[in-house]
């Protein structure tokens, strides 16, 4: 049961900031997921920029979710 | 000491705080950013951190800062949620012996957060909400420091 | 506002006072200068200045500052008479649009402070009192803005 | 009846901050009579760096003093 938050645009778009998610045991398997409930929002986390940090930490490519691992997708920060 | 507020701050009792007691540090420069009212065309600021990772990442260049200038001491006060025209935005301070160290260290850390810091920006006008994106203008300001040796 | 005094101010009270009911301005960048203790080396500094004569040589150079850089407003307190370790003697502040135009001017007010503005300084330790001249480093410092053009 | 005033190391030297002066027409007359007073403060204030301001602007070189002239002695300045 991953936490999965968005940012910025992402959560204006998806229309939520932060749910559970209990089936993916992976980023490409969340992405999948994300994107097969709501193809905007999958495009959009897909998009240029956007990062992805697993348990607070920038993560590359894909990575394993552990079950009470945190997600979040981050679009290009603007600074404060 | 890097803080997230959801509340008004004010600059002047942090810098209080930030100078009382120094007895050999000798050079205080502090910066504060105030949300601007464009004349009409923003009428409130938004600004959103991911807490925990957002002070994380403000600390590593913070770290930064302190080993690449030669600073005894630095404050970072940083405003999220909803800022009204004129409200403080950031606050930034640092303490060297040498005003040199302490502007720089300052200029350093106002382009890093100005620029790259884990913030989502929102400006809400008479015409609606948008999200903001870095400006070019502060993407030159960071790239000095990549160029520039410390004088 | 350009203000020398004899008495002991709170840098933090002065900036709480220049950025209130700023809402066009954006950028205040601030510096404070305080008394070192040297390691008991110093015990207090002593300042002399030429009323009305310092003053008015002050407001030249914030007047030079305004015309430089993109500055909307700025303020100046300096300390004189005795002052011990740890107050602080200046206190410049200054309000922009832009932020490197803030840090720039404030810098270069310093600059001029601590090395060309009409004071007298004299230091007071264990060893007995003796009058301070410049320093070759505050030379180097000013001489950056006669080299550089605006950045 | 001119007011003529010393600063930093120079009213340390004389032992005086501040004094009237009746009898100098001109700056040079000035330095003159301070010097046949005081030895020692006359070399000090044509040592290099001190200059002289006339009603609180800068001067160089001789000039004359009016009654009611302020003139003052300044070493170099340290700043603040």
């Amino acid at each position: 049961m991953a936490r999965v938050l968005l940012f910025g645009r992402l959560s204006d778009l998806a229309g939520w900031r932060e749910r559970e998610v209990a089936e993916a045991g992976s980023i490409s398997a969340l992405r999948a997921l994300l994107a097969a409930e709501d193809p905007q929002l999958g495009a959009a986390l897909a998009g240029p920029g956007v990062q992805v940090a697993l348990d607070q930490a920038i993560v590359r490519g894909d990575a394993a979710i552990g079950p009470k691992a945190e997600v979040a997708f981050l679009p290009p920060m603007s600074g404060g | 000491m890097i803080t997230l507020t959801d509340q008004p701050f004010d600059p002047g009792d942090l810098l209080s705080a930030f100078c009382a007691g120094r007895i050999e540090v000798g050079a205080i420069a502090s910066f504060t950013g105030l949300a601007r009212a464009e004349a009409g065309a923003t009428t409130t600021l938004e600004l959103e951190a991911y807490p925990g990772f957002t002070e994380a990442e403000i600390g590593k260049i913070a770290e930064q800062a302190r080993a690449r200038f030669a600073v005894d001491d630095l404050m970072i006060c940083h405003r999220v949620g909803k800022i009204g025209p004129g409200e403080p935005v950031v606050f930034v301070a640092t303490a060297a012996r040498h005003r040199r160290a302490a502007f720089e260290a300052c200029d350093f850390l106002m382009d890093y957060l100005k620029s790259k810091a884990p913030f989502w920006k929102k400006e809400h006008g008479p015409d609606g909400a948008r999200w903001i994106e870095p400006r070019a203008e502060d993407h030159a300001d960071i790239s000095r420091w990549d160029k520039e040796t410390p004088r």
